[in-house]
């Protein structure tokens, strides 16, 4: 106990009366399959017991054809993926080719980090599918920690919601062998994931948004949760 | 060194202060009560009081208690909502109910609902806020409809129409834009509903279903979850598992015996 | 830290540390200014707080367009220190932004506004800003100033009408933004916003100007009533294709007879 | 042109023998080659011609205004090079943004018309820079009414009730002289203009124009603006239909 | 809380409850046991889980081991579950707070009891309660522990109503072990208890020991 | 401090009170500001707007409208907000828009006022001043008006006293008028 009191960091004293940062709830989830990708979140935005809006979208499809999913602070979130969909463009104009997910992903962790000292308070995934038309998943903590998934739950439900996928997607503690994931059953746990989560998770709720993505293309859906 | 210490008799007990003191300077973090977010309302009709609440209980953001009871019984003609620590709500008013018990003994009538708000409201003082209980208190008595609300630090008000809790501003502003002197019963439960509602869904403290009590001259209607407006949804499949899917490392069953119970105990004198 | 509108001009309550704790090395690592300002450890007070405020602004969509309400004071503290302070101000031919918070900052954002709409003027083109154009504009103004942690310290209502599209959005210090049929600001996010949605979700379509006159006129009133820093003189701004029309400050029928029948607090009686 | 060749007309920091800075006279050859611009001022409000000559049948009518707006109550044309008038168009603009951000007024005419008119004088004081090729009409409204200055490329500005720049600026001024300033509305002012432009464009020896006009007047509701198609076309039609009454009257 | 780590649950079933927990002891990141236990049996048919500081884990169990034993020497009976859990919620109360005129030096339990058991007529009873003793009845599940969130997600998806023993043991040790997993101070295995009218099925389960 | 009710019609009236020290201040011919809050700060700012109200005039060859001098004080006070404690009241007579008086609290926000108060006292006086405000006063109701808002803060606040200092804007002139410790109206004071 006392060694940790010794090694805090020396703070300096800074007048709190405003701080840059508030939590606007919600949560995200991702999965990726052999052939396709899910990725879905909740639309309330809240703001202490406050429900600021029941739809605020927090899935920023991109013009590669992924989709960026961002909880956390709403603000910083537009943000983040404003600038992504800008270099997105850049990109685009300068190779004629849209960038693909690895490649954003990447990026996206460059850009978190590059604001390391003041970083943006924004829980990423992104979803899509990689070069060889597989779905991929890579999420990232605020300052730019890159991980590459099979699903993913991030935002006020996270723990809720994770357990729970890695138990039906990852057949974990099972003595049985687990079958194929497929889209259609991905999506069906992504919807009970989320009902459930909203039973117990106050900051989760209203508006269910998913997006299906295969080599097809991008498809969307939206689920009403409950509003309580 | 006592082999049983005896029991302790009552009230608060202090034994775990000093350890806890060290335990907070040492950095234990101290844990959360289960918290009421709450939206609760009463209001005053024609021939009696209406009571609501919602049934959500908190644990900071997580859901503690989906449908738990905020409207706590006081004496056969009084009711008392509830907000804020769940535990202080729960055992004050508790207590305030044994208390009126024994006094309407004593005095042999029925208990008045100022008795208990003055109960109330000086245990509430004598605790200075630090037992977290908002109440809304309602009940009829040879005064007539009443109905009381008491803050934590044992302020209290009198009013035709009151709320409290985290959801109070939404279910006020329902009630100063729709309420009017001499309602009807079914306007007033109306009317609470409509409180309630607007509570459990703009406030993120408060959730689930509507609780209602109606308390007249002489009869009580609780009306617990009155209205559900949030049943969850059929789930999109089934999740049970296949017998034998956990791996079990060791099994030890006990098996109940019948203990036949012999012949009464002789106790004629 | 509480930065909602709600708690504005009201003691802090208390001292709630934040929970975000990815962020606290921040705190940490902001330059220390024993360097440049020699060693007195002084606190960094690069932030305000408001000081002359006004309270909630409600916004409304409606069949033919939308409503923003607001009263019309400026409080210093407790004190209603200006009494006929213009919140709701149009931009251009289609858009009203209504302001709560601190009204120097609100003057300040009038004016760059202003700057920016001249500058579009000035290109001749016949182009105007639309209503999203200048939330748009708004809203990084406001993420800029946060991002300095220097922020304008206002919730803003941008409500606009342009080509049969209705616009309604939020931006507030932090730079949050959102768009919802029904805005309320401050205060009215807890009091009037339960009304608003109540009556206009799901009906943006059947709502004439007279049903939402009459709604905002209804939910203001209830702020006034359970509002301490509001008053009863209010102006309605409402946008439809014909324009912009803001309202003269007027005020509202109240009722408050069913309070001499209140007596005392509790046991005592006459 | 009794400059050319002495050597003293290289650059505008250099005097010739009998005062004269010959760069200056030049640049006032410039504007004399552009299409006639007029500014009047009437009792309510400013009007501000342009006779933009069409040298080219391939550009999209209504395109290369000259015509513009510096604030919402500034209107600003520059007879002369385009290029110098757009330059100065956008200092005038920084000017006014200046002015409000300092005073949170609107700049008044007066002093929109000295920060311009330094800035151009200062163009005549450098060997490194070439004058401004432009005689820059400016029309306010501002709290003391309507006001109109002209400035030419030497920094010279001064207040005008009506003011004329360009190929037919002789024409023009002998014109404009003949109204009457003290009861002309804006309405009328754009009638006058309208004739004014249409009288000095030479049919014979110039290609075809477009008549470009703007005002800021109570009516425009102070702010600078083109005058609308309708007050326009009805100018032109008096303007059109009275020049050939003139011309019949003369034949 | 986070001092030792926990994770208890009771789920009901048709005519019968289970209860289970993880069986770590640790100090902060620290393992030091792997054998902790926090379940313990009060009667036959009632079961009490004990989350929190682990020595108010053992200091309680006593506590009730003695009160229980106290009651059936008064009563010439078996205490019923919820009559237990009254008596529970009470000992924590008790400690709601210190005396008036020191209201604010608090002193409860660091404890989150979950209480499984069956009625007299067999009908299963569950709750659980904050430290301060506010009882949470629940008809599907309670919870309780550090890994209450992940524990909360699962169950609300795992559960169902009317599972058959067998069944009701699946469904609480996949959720308690793969809520487990996603805290990381749970865990090390897990117990559980399915009580039925007949009897008391014990087992351990197996799991991941990081 | 000081409070100053200043007021429109016709001619602007500025009041101060203080136990000797002028706190009047003339920024201009026909301008005048009363300062609240910090002396240090306000008087830095008032020789600011002092200045740039001389380099205003000579520049445009006429002298400043009252609204100009006080969105001078209103940048100057908004800009620097963090560093100063000041409130500001200004006064006086112009040939665009007459006479006008313009609040700046302590934010930095600028509002035209018929009358203006400010500093500690004024809150005392709040009251009297709604009540007894009437639009188009004569100049000696005017007077009347100042002196006896200013007089009855200062009897009831403890961190004003001692003389009050008028001054008296018109078209034509500015006079001052200064009315010693002895000599306040007087009202009730039990």
């Amino acid at each position: 106990m006392e060694a940790f009191a010794s090694t805090a960091p020396v703070r300096v004293p800074l007048e709190h009366r405003f701080s840059p940062y508030t939590d606007n709830g919600g949560t995200t989830l991702a999965v990726a399959g052999s052939d396709f990708c899910v990725i879905a979140a909740d639309t309330r935005q809240s703001e202490g017991y406050n429900i600021n809006t029941r739809y605020s979208p927090k899935l920023y499809p991109l013009s590669n054809g992924s989709v960026l999913a961002i909880g956390g602070m709403q603000a910083d979130a537009s943000t983040l993926a404003k600038r992504v969909e800008q270099r997105l463009e850049w990109y685009q104009f300068k190779h004629d080719k849209p960038m693909n997910t690895q490649a954003v992903a990447h990026m996206v962790s460059t850009m978190l980090y590059g604001k390391r000292f003041f970083p943006y308070f924004a829980w990423v995934t992104i979803g899509g599918m990689d070069e060889n038309g597989n779905g991929c998943v890579f999420s990232f903590d605020p300052v730019g920690t890159i991980e590459k998934h099979l699903w993913q739950c991030s935002g006020s439900s996270s723990k809720l919601i994770q357990p729970f996928l890695d138990s039906q997607m990852g057949h974990k503690h099972e003595l049985l062998p687990p079958g194929e994931l497929t889209a259609q059953r991905a999506t069906l746990l992504v919807k009970d994931g989320f009902t459930s989560a909203t039973e117990r998770d106050i900051y989760t709720g209203d508006f269910l948004e998913i997006y299906t993505i295969t080599r097809d293309g991008r498809t969307r859906e939206l689920i009403e949760l409950k509003r309580d | 060194m006592t082999l049983a210490e005896p029991l302790p008799t009552g009230g608060f007990s202090f034994d775990n202060v000093a350890r806890n003191a060290m335990l907070a300077a040492r950095g234990a973090k101290p844990p959360k009560a289960t918290s009421t977010g709450t939206t609760i309302v009463g209001v005053i009709f024609k021939d009696g009081v209406v009571l609501g609440a919602d049934t959500r209980a908190t644990a900071g953001p997580i859901v503690a208690d989906k449908n738990c009871e905020k409207i706590h019984y006081l004496a056969p003609n009084m009711y008392c909502c509830g907000a804020g620590t769940a535990a202080d709500t729960e055992f004050t008013t508790a207590l305030i109910s044994s208390k009126l018990e024994l006094h309407s003994l004593q005095t042999g009538r029925q208990s008045r609902v100022v008795t208990a708000m003055t109960m109330l409201k000086q245990m509430l003082f004598r605790y200075q806020g630090h037992i977290g209980a908002a109440l809304v208190l309602g009940g009829y008595d040879v005064n007539g409809p009443q109905l009381y609300t008491i803050a934590p630090h044992g302020s209290t008000d009198k009013l035709p129409f009151v709320t409290m809790g985290s959801g109070s501003l939404a279910a006020m502003a329902v009630f100063e834009a729709k309420w009017r002197a001499n309602m009807t019963r079914d306007e007033a439960v109306a009317i609470v509903n409509d409180a309630i509602e607007a509570g459990i869904f703009n406030d993120l403290g408060s959730g689930s279903n509507v609780d209602v009590c109606v308390i007249t001259k002489d009869n009580v209607e609780y009306l617990r979850n009155y209205n559900r407006p949030n049943e969850r949804g059929v789930k999109e499949q089934s999740y049970r598992f296949p017998r034998g899917t956990t791996t079990v490392m060791s099994r030890k069953v006990i098996n109940f015996v019948d203990v036949i119970e012999g012949d009464a105990m002789d106790v004629t004198a | 830290m509480d930065t909602h509108p709600g708690n504005w001009g009201n003691p802090r309550p208390h001292g709630g540390s934040s929970d975000l704790d990815i962020l606290r090395p921040v705190d940490g690592l902001a330059p220390a200014p024993s360097a440049a300002h020699g060693s007195s450890a002084l606190p960094v007070s690069r932030t305000q707080q408001p000081i002359v405020t006004g309270t909630s602004v409600l916004g409304i969509k409606y069949k033919d367009g939308v409503m923003l309400a607001a009263d019309t004071l400026a409080s210093y503290g407790s004190l209603a220190q200006i009494r006929d302070m213009k919140r709701l101000v149009a931009f251009g031919d289609h858009t009203v932004i209504g302001a709560s918070g601190d009204m120097s900052d609100w003057q300040h954002i009038q004016h760059i506004l202003n700057d920016c709409i001249i500058d579009e003027y000035a290109n001749g083109d016949g182009h105007q800003l639309h209503p999203a154009h200048i939330f748009e504009y708004t809203s990084r103004v406001m993420y800029g100033r946060r991002s300095q942690v220097n922020p304008l310290w206002n919730s803003l209502v941008v409500g606009g009408f342009r080509d049969g599209k209705h616009f309604l959005g939020y931006v507030d210090l932090l730079g949050t933004t959102y768009q919802s049929s029904t805005i309320a600001t401050g205060y009215g996010s807890y009091i009037a916003q339960p009304l608003l949605r109540k009556q206009v979700e799901g009906r943006e379509d059947e709502l004439t100007e007279a049903d939402a006159a009459k709604i905002l006129d209804e939910s203001m009133r209830v702020l006034f009533y359970r509002d301490a820093r509001s008053l009863n003189k209010i102006q309605r701004a409402t946008i439809n294709p014909s324009g912009v029309s803001i309202t003269e400050p007027y005020s509202l029928q109240t009722e408050w007879s069913f309070a001499e029948g209140i007596k005392g607090y509790g046991a005592i009686y006459e | 042109m009794s400059s050319v060749g002495t050597g003293y007309d290289l650059s505008a920091s250099t005097y010739s023998p009998d005062g004269r800075i010959f760069q200056i006279e030049y640049a006032g050859k410039a504007v004399e080659n552009s299409g006639t611009c007029i500014g009047i001022r009437a009792k309510d409000g400013v009007v501000i011609a342009h006779e933009k000559l069409i040298h080219s049948k391939l550009l999209v009518p209504g395109s290369n205004r000259r015509i513009q707006t510096v604030d919402q109550h500034i209107g600003m044309v520059g007879a002369g090079l385009l290029a110098d008038s757009r330059h100065l168009v956008t200092l005038a603009r920084e000017e006014a943004s200046s002015y409000r951000d300092n005073y949170k007024t609107p700049i008044p005419a007066k002093m929109i018309a000295e920060r311009v008119a330094s800035y151009v004088s200062a163009f005549t004081l450098y060997s490194s820079v070439r004058p401004f090729g432009l005689s820059t009409i400016i029309g306010v409204m501002d709290v003391h009414g309507p006001a109109l200055y002209m400035i030419e490329p030497s920094g010279v500005h001064y207040g005008y009730f009506g003011c004329a720049a360009g190929k037919g600026k002789q024409v023009a001024k002998t014109e404009i002289e003949k109204l009457k300033f003290a009861e002309l509305s804006a309405r009328d002012a754009v009638k006058a203009a309208a004739k004014i432009i249409h009288m000095v464009h030479d049919d014979a020896k110039d290609k075809e124009f477009e008549l470009e006009m703007s005002w800021i007047c109570e009516e425009s509701g102070r702010k600078h603006q083109p005058v609308p198609a309708d007050i326009l076309q009805e100018a032109e039609r008096l303007a059109k239909a009275q020049l050939n009454a003139d011309e019949m009257e003369e034949d | 809380m986070e001092y030792n780590g926990s994770a208890i649950i009771a789920m009901t079933g048709k005519n019968c409850v289970a209860i289970a927990a993880d069986r770590r002891f640790g100090v902060q990141a620290l393992t030091l046991g792997m054998d902790f236990q926090k379940i313990f049996r009060v009667t036959d048919r009632t079961y009490i889980g004990l989350s929190g500081l682990a020595t108010d884990v053992t200091t309680l169990n006593e506590r009730f081991r003695y009160k229980v034993n106290m009651y059936r020497l008064n009563e010439e009976r078996e205490i019923g579950t919820k009559t237990f859990a009254h008596m529970v919620s009470s000992s924590q109360y008790e400690k709601r707070q210190a005396i008036p005129e020191f209201p604010w030096r608090f002193g409860p339990y660091f404890v989150e009891p979950v209480i499984a058991g069956l009625e007299k007529d067999n009908t299963p009873f569950i709750c659980s309660m904050d430290t301060i003793g506010c009882i949470n009845y629940a008809k599907d599940f309670v919870v309780a522990g550090t890994a209450t969130e992940q524990l909360y997600g699962v169950c609300e998806s795992f559960w169902e109503p009317d599972l058959e023993p067998e069944d009701l043991f699946e469904t609480i040790s996949q959720a308690l072990l793969n809520a487990m997993d996603r805290d990381a101070l749970s865990g090390w295995g897990g117990i559980v208890h399915v009580i039925t009218p007949t009897g008391v099925i014990t087992r351990t389960l197996k799991g991941r020991m990081d | 401090m000081e409070k100053a009710p200043s007021l429109k019609p016709g001619e602007v009236n500025l009041g101060v009170t203080n136990r000797v020290t002028d706190k009047l201040t003339q920024i201009h011919d026909r301008i005048f500001c009363c300062r609240s809050g910090s002396a240090a700060d306000t008087q830095a700012i008032a020789d600011i707007v002092h200045y740039y109200l001389q380099v205003f005039t000579v520049q445009e060859g006429q002298p400043p409208t009252v609204e100009v001098a006080a969105n001078m004080f209103q940048r100057l006070v908004y800009d620097n907000k963090d560093q100063l404690m000041a409130g500001i009241i200004i006064g006086g007579w112009d040939a665009v828009n007459g006479p006008s008086v313009y609040s700046i609290p302590l934010g930095g926000s600028l509002h035209r006022r018929p009358f203006a108060i400010g500093g500690s006292g004024s809150s005392y006086i709040y009251g009297y001043c709604d009540a007894t405000y009437k639009e188009g006063m004569s100049r000696e109701e005017c007077i009347a008006f100042t002196k006896n808002a200013v007089s009855l803060a200062m009897s009831r606040d403890g961190s004003s006293g001692g003389t009050i200092r008028l001054a008296i804007i018109t078209k034509d002139k500015v006079e001052r008028v200064f009315v010693p410790g002895n000599e306040l109206p007087v009202f009730y004071e039990g």
